[in-house]
């Protein structure tokens, strides 16, 4: 046995817990799984139905840690996980599944097969059967700080324009801050204006925040590419900058898979309970709106839906805030069918953005958002995930339809009432 | 060996060895399991573990409107043979009998015409549940041998319990010693498959519950 | 003549535990039938039908008596009787100790045990011609010794 | 039985005549025999025909480990005087209870019927024949075994009356101490009528004989020996309770309103549903009742290790075993064992802890 497939299985052995545990024992097979995921529905492919993509897992479970298993091991009966099984599992564990979490809530027994998927991924990196372009992206992370390999001066940059043209200040590792804000380097490079719109938002509500130069960046390919080791040493990055700045809180920008890295995933990474807050910018935007410190003014006439990040909204928790947020600026909010937790995934989340073999399966499935906006035909669709953002672009564009997408936050920053 | 000694056989050492197997594979299992116990959440929590997971236990017995369209047959079909089985095992007078000789106490029976008619639409449902899973895309690639056996050992107590009660075929000690063997098949076969999420169902929604409602979500 | 033994310990003689009576006559109906039909007769055994206690009974007050009751002495006595419908005929026998060994429907015109039996009718013919014989013996011996 | 004539050549119908019996009442004698053998009214010109012709055999009555239930039984049979015109129709050369002989006459009486009718007698046994050590059972001085297989072999049809004789009985219950088999288990190249039952019920084993007598065969016999005439259906399809079982309505007392109201006695125990005899229609004591008509259930006792089903009173869908201690006791045990299998998994996943080396990405690409 290799060394790496050695590392990968021990990577499995750890994974299994009594979530785990129950969760294998549960599945009767019933394929509604199946039906759940876009990766499935779209393709008709039942190799895609998300608990066969836990097979790796499962055998691991099966022959280490049940007594009819490890008998069956003794007598060679027991499947065991090879080099060749992890080479075929590769494209339907990081290629099929965006970890949107939708399997999680259709299946009849409980079984959670993301978090499953989660962990076979662990796995199959350790292993080093993770998808080239995750790797990169993984790889920039840790070394330069961010996937894109966007640095600090790159960020400075985007500060002195959005100051320049707005005249606010963007304040940059302000000890004692009661915020600090992370981005992500999608809106650092491609979304400025969320810089901006939370600036504007925050001098409007009266918020002391701070963007630290240290640990800007608010991605986690670990989380990714399924290897807390590296995800830990990320999220450890941001912990270190707010213990420096002495925040209250962290705040997540719109990203998904961000939010569930640091907000959920971040203190179980690092072994430690964090000793400050950790909120999505739309549950602090909504709880300004509760305490009255944001105003706004004007609604926007043109029909508006909402797309939901799963990793914020079916993974997150970030269901209501979204909508409170909307129905300030908006009297033609129409919801699409399967919404809030049970949303469709854009079809790029988990990594598969990242990963350019995915690219053609991704807009493939990309037919159910169109199916679900079809539904509905609002004018402009609102979200709250970068990612989300430019797929959902990538999306419409290579199914010929015409609808502008907005970030909720910047949409806000729009309507903000005169003070 | 005549049939009566069969029949004996099978209500006597028969039942025993196979309650043995059963109550053993059970009870190791859900130790096996429950041992291996789960980290601590050490993230902030936005709603209870406890109240989510076992709300999860009931709700996730409802699929939501999209998800039945989506799976109408598996749904539909899953329901009714879940719900015959229950009727069958629980409320047929003769089995009552054997739970109040086991566990000391019965309950009221339904009757039997009553579960003879369930009996039917349950055989039905699990034929068709089998046809199902022959000519469904996913469940056809799924489906190994265990997914085999299991149907056979679930639908066989139910087609020998209706021609034991008929009385087709053979003579009466040998349709009724069948059905038994064929329970008590189901007994030894159950803790080593996919039949023990009777019982892990319940660990699982909680775990699925209490994961979702500890970030505030309601699965 | 010994009356049908009726039923001294019954658990529950009710509406509910007559099931078999129907079908019975009814069976009887098609017999009759038949025997105006074909002139086929038929029998049934009383004893080979499951009856619940007080269906016995409830047979044959349903059939009641009709014109004929006949009695045998053959190896205990038995009872012969036509019903109140012509052709039905119910036929009972006793032992020594009058208890019913068999009982049968017989739906025919008349059942065959009432019949003088032709190996009867020869012997008893034997008989008489023998007492005739014996008789004339006993005259002549009796002309010869006067 | 007097007046009898002695020659064995002699038909049933000559014996009858010679006792002045009328042709009428042969032939009502041929209607009760056929009502006896339970063969449809049809069958009566047939067996007249038969009993005309059929010859006096020659009976020998064996009886073994046995409480003489079953003589008694036939003696108590209900058609007093066909009995004693079947009885007078044989010869009944040996009957231990029955014979007027004893000792090494009576013995002497079975030799010289067997030296004599060798290859054409009929042999009847009841009871058990035990095996694990011949003196448990002897009749002068001569093991049962050896009296049946010395016995047998001239016979030229064995038929075994009783549950003891057919399938063991009583004596064969566990732990059968005297190690009791039936005839069956000891003969295989006869033909062998089983009669079983505790006692069969009498005209049944009258019925069996006479058809012996009257046909000289052996009547069709269902797969455990028995004529399938008397034992081919259940008790539970002929009863007349059965529509209650249909319905689900049980008797669950022996004095609850179930039981005032003749409902289904299958929970309190009845065997009716896997026991076959004729007593739901022949019934007992003169066609009168029986156990069912009478209240009690049915023990099953025409069957096989009948006294092994876990309990007359225990319903055939409990099982035998005390299975509530079983599983408490495998519980207990298997939680302890859980436990060791939980700390082994335990262990397995500290050591996959242990074993970890930090993934860096220089190890993502091999």
């Amino acid at each position: 046995m290799s060394a790496s497939l050695e590392k990968g299985i021990n990577a499995l052995k750890q994974q299994v817990d009594s979530t785990v545990a129950s969760f294998f024992s549960s599945c009767v097979h019933c394929g509604m799984c199946a039906e759940a995921c876009l990766f499935y529905t779209e393709t008709g492919d039942p190799q895609r139905t998300p608990i066969y993509k836990t097979e790796p897992l499962r055998r691991i479970w099966k022959s280490e840690y049940t007594l009819f298993g490890r008998i069956g091991k003794m007598f060679g009966l027991t499947k065991a996980v090879d080099e060749k099984l992890l080479a075929d599992w590769e494209t339907l564990v990081y290629d099929s599944c965006t970890l949107c979490g939708r399997c999680s809530m259709v299946c009849p027994v409980g079984i959670d097969i993301t978090l499953m998927i989660r962990k076979t991924r662990e796995g199959l990196a350790a292993a080093g059967h993770a998808p080239e372009g995750l790797i990169g992206a993984t790889k920039r992370a840790v070394t330069i700080g961010s996937p894109m390999g966007v640095k600090l001066p790159a960020l400075k940059a985007q500060i002195a324009h959005v100051e320049k043209d707005t005249g606010l200040t963007i304040p940059l590792d302000v000890e004692g801050a009661e915020y600090m804000l992370l981005l992500s380097s999608m809106e650092i490079m491609n979304f400025p204006e969320f810089i901006e719109a939370v600036a504007r938002i925050f001098k409007h509500a009266g918020v002391s925040w701070t963007i630290s130069s240290e640990a800007f960046e608010a991605t986690n390919s670990g989380i990714q590419i399924g290897v807390s080791d590296i995800a830990a040493e990320l999220v450890q990055r941001i912990v270190d900058a707010a213990g420096k700045l002495k925040v209250k809180t962290v705040i997540s920008p719109e990203c998904g898979h961000a939010y569930m890295a640091i907000r959920w995933d971040g203190p179980n990474l690092v072994g430690k309970a964090f000793n400050f807050k950790v909120r999505h910018i739309l549950e602090v935007l909504d709880e300004l709106r509760k305490d009255g410190r944001l105003k706004t003014t004007g609604k926007e006439e043109q029909r508006l839906t909402y797309h939901d990040p799963c990793q914020i909204a079916r993974r997150g928790g970030v269901i209501d805030q979204p909508r409170n947020l909307i129905n300030m600026i908006s009297d033609n909010f129409v919801e699409m069918p399967d919404t809030g937790k049970m949303n469709w995934c854009c079809g790029a989340g988990g990594g598969v953005s990242s990963n350019e073999r995915a690219d053609e399966v991704r807009l493939k499935v990309f037919q159910r958002k169109k199916d679900q906006l079809d539904e509905v035909m609002p004018d402009a669709i609102v979200s709250a995930c970068s990612n989300c953002r430019i797929h959902l672009e990538d999306g419409l564009e290579a199914y010929h339809m015409d609808i502008p997408l907005l970030s909720l936050t910047e949409t806000i920053a729009e309507h903000l009432a005169e003070k | 060996m005549t049939e009566i000694e069969f029949l004996n056989w099978v209500r006597g050492p028969g039942f025993q060895m196979a309650t043995i197997i059963f109550v053993a594979g059970i009870v190791i299992r859900i130790f096996e399991i429950l041992l291996l116990g789960r980290k601590n959440n050490l993230a902030e929590a936005k709603g209870s573990e406890m109240s989510s997971g076992f709300k999860t236990i009931l709700t996730r017995s409802v699929p939501d409107a999209s998800t039945f369209k989506r799976s109408t047959f598996t749904i539909v079909a899953g329901y009714i043979f879940h719900i015959g089985l229950f009727v069958i095992i629980f409320f047929y007078a003769p089995h009552i009998l054997l739970f109040k000789d086991v566990i000391g106490f019965g309950w009221p029976a339904l009757p039997t015409p009553v579960v003879d008619a369930f009996a039917v639409i349950t055989i039905i449902a699990l034929l068709a549940v089998l046809v199902h899973r022959f000519n469904n895309k996913v469940l056809h690639y799924l489906t190994n041998f265990e997914d085999l056996l299991v149907w056979f050992v679930t639908i066989a107590p139910l087609v020998t319990g209706y021609i034991a009660f008929h009385r087709i075929g053979m003579t009466a000690p040998a349709l009724l010693g069948l059905h038994i063997l064929s329970v008590e098949l189901l007994m030894v076969v159950f803790p080593f498959t996919k039949l023990m999420h009777a019982f892990t169902l319940f660990m699982s929604r909680w775990y699925n519950g209490a994961i979702s409602g500890y970030r505030g979500v309601q699965s | 003549m010994p009356e049908a033994a009726a039923p001294q310990f019954n658990i529950q003689i009710g509406n509910e535990l007559t099931w078999n009576v129907q079908p019975l006559l009814h069976e009887i109906r098609h017999a009759l039938r038949n025997l105006l039909d074909s002139g086929e007769c038929s029998v049934i055994d009383l004893r080979s039908i499951p009856l619940a206690p007080g269906e016995e009974d409830k047979i044959l007050s349903t059939l009641g008596r009709g014109e004929v009751q006949a009695q045998l002495d053959a190896l205990g006595p038995s009872e012969i009787i036509e019903t109140q419908y012509a052709g039905v005929w119910i036929v009972t026998h006793y032992n020594d100790e009058n208890n019913i060994i068999s009982r049968f429907i017989e739906i025919t015109t008349i059942p065959d045990i009432l019949r003088s039996q032709i190996e009867d009718v020869t012997a008893a013919c034997n008989r008489l011609a023998n007492i005739l014989t014996d008789d004339q013996e006993i005259n002549a011996s009796s002309v010869e010794n006067s | 039985m007097t007046n009898r004539p002695n020659g064995k050549n002699i038909t049933l119908a000559d014996a009858m005549r010679s006792q002045g019996i009328s042709r009428r009442s042969f032939l009502k004698f041929c209607a009760a025999t056929a009502s006896m053998m339970a063969l449809p009214p049809a069958m009566i010109p047939r067996i007249a025909n038969a009993l005309e012709n059929a010859k006096r055999p020659s009976v020998i009555w064996l009886s073994f480990q046995e409480c003489t239930g079953c003589t008694e039984s036939l003696t108590r049979a209900h058609t007093a005087t066909i009995e004693n015109l079947i009885f007078d129709s044989i010869s009944l050369d040996y009957h231990h209870t029955l014979q007027a002989a004893s000792g090494h006459a009576a013995e002497a009486a079975r030799e010289a019927a067997m030296e004599e009718n060798y290859g054409k007698y009929l042999l009847v046994v009841d009871g058990s024949i035990p095996l694990d050590n011949p003196g448990y059972s002897t009749i002068a001085g001569i093991s049962n075994y050896d009296m049946l297989m010395a016995t047998a072999k001239g016979a030229a049809a064995i038929i075994a009356v009783g549950t003891c004789a057919t399938y063991g009985g009583i004596p064969h219950a566990k732990p059968n101490p005297t190690g009791a088999v039936s005839v069956g288990d000891l003969i295989k190249d006869k033909p062998i009528i089983n009669v079983p039952g505790c006692p069969p019920i009498p005209v049944v084993i009258t019925g069996v004989l006479t058809h012996y007598l009257t046909f000289g065969t052996i009547p069709e016999l269902d797969h455990i020996g028995r004529p399938k005439v008397f034992y081919g259906k259940s008790i539970h399809d002929r009863c007349y309770r059965r529509p209650f079982y249909d319905k689900g309505l049980f008797a669950e007392t022996f004095d609850d309103e179930g039981a005032k109201k003749g409902w289904c006695l299958f929970k309190l125990g009845c065997k009716g549903p896997t026991t076959y005899n004729a007593c739901a229609t022949t019934k007992w004591n003169n066609g009168t009742s029986f156990p069912i008509e009478a209240g009690h259930p049915c023990l099953g006792c025409s069957e096989p290790d009948f006294w092994d089903g876990g309990g007359f009173y225990k319903a055939l869908s409990m099982p035998t075993e005390n299975i509530s201690k079983t599983a408490v006791y495998t519980a207990g045990a298997a939680a302890a064992a859980g436990v060791a299998i939980g700390a082994l998994n335990r262990s397995k996943q500290a050591a996959s802890k242990k074993a970890h080396i930090k993934v860096t990405v220089d190890d993502l690409t091999k």
